[in-house]
């Protein structure tokens, strides 16, 4: 497992690879790398994430420890970015191996369901006139019910 | 007692950290004494529901005891992923 | 969407790399990667991969046609090699690029259930002492259920 | 018409493909054709709830007409992924 909380943009395609080849023995491997989007009406200048140092590492440790008691995994990435991103740039990526490819998809699901409501990182949008916030989404906090 | 604020409420409040004496029992006490201060941790501390509380970097509740407790933080629901 | 059956290997990184590269516009991207495991026993010499050229590309095709109208996609790749692989080389991957998350994690786990079970592929298994076709799994056609 | 194998229907039979002239209305009486000829396609089409069909390349059902089908496929429920 590798938990990686860097301000530094992370090179998808060599993570991929790299994770994939520590694995050949997993039949499956699923990746989900989030995105910056342009909000509605396309001015996003960019986008700044916040997070809490020292507890981001212990939550998302917490996270991946609890997916792996709970499906069969070989082994888990969790990369998250804070600071700066401008539209277009990744934010983070979560990526899982195990044994059958149910196991692989729901745990990745399970991470990034828990990434989003449960890892202190707060978002905050910036565009050409105003600069606010992102809210928690009631959705993203059903998510959780699903586990 | 180490009291952090990240988000709106490090904005609203004016800083990230601060040293607190404190004799509460409990989270929701230590929020009564902040409240008591100042119009800006007033306006923090508006709308609990809006907030989330972590506990030497555990997240936890209102109604927790602090003995112990070396670090308090006040944050509103995360938006990570 | 772009669809690949080859012998060739693949480059998961650059595929992912790539793929992510252009739908800068989507939060989320997921992949899926399949490897060849080796078996119980741990004696897989090769797996043998037979297809049936011409309908394997339209049938995937039409399943990755019909995941776009299921859920909001901005793009899909499916890469499904043919051939003889040895344990631990990628069969085939599958990505998709959707503005949310839960899109692109349904369609990618569409894309796999409907491909194990409705794209023209068929599994031989050669160990030390043994050659023979992988069985289907009813719990691959029950799969398809959840659809 | 075309009959293409694969798999161990195309091991069971010895080919992975064959013109076959024939007035089968369906594909279950293209099947009764096939099997009447030798004991490869007799063992090969033993069993037709291990059998998938597909006509000009879209699967289909035995019940299926052949009428204006140029290209029939027989293989075991396919494992791809």
């Amino acid at each position: 497992m590798r938990v990686a909380v860097q301000s530094a943009p992370f090179d998808l395609g060599a993570e991929a690879e790299s994770f994939a080849k520590g694995n050949t023995r997993m039949g499956a491997v699923v990746t989900f790398t989030g995105v910056v989007r342009d909000v509605e009406g396309g001015d996003l200048s960019a986008m700044e994430i916040e997070h809490y140092p020292g507890m981001t590492e212990k939550a998302i440790a917490k996270i991946a420890d609890e997916a792996a008691t709970r499906w069969s995994l070989g082994d888990v990435l969790v990369i998250h970015r804070h600071g700066r991103l401008e539209p277009g740039e990744r934010i983070m990526m979560v990526a899982t191996a195990a044994p059958h490819r149910k196991d692989a998809f729901e745990a990745a699901e399970y991470l990034m369901d828990y990434l989003k409501s449960r890892a202190p990182f707060w978002k905050k949008e910036i565009t050409a006139d105003h600069t606010g916030w992102v809210a928690a989404k009631d959705e993203d906090e059903d998510a959780l019910t699903r586990w | 007692m180490d009291v952090l604020y990240f988000a709106w409420v490090r904005e609203r409040i004016g800083l990230p950290r601060e040293q607190v004496d404190t004799q509460a029992a409990t989270v929701a006490d230590l929020i009564e004494e902040l409240r008591a201060r100042e119009d800006r941790y007033a306006a923090a501390f508006e709308d609990l529901s809006a907030l989330r509380v972590a506990l030497d970097q555990d997240l936890s509740d209102f109604d927790a005891p602090l003995k112990g407790v070396r670090e308090v933080a006040f944050f509103p629901p995360m938006t990570g992923g």
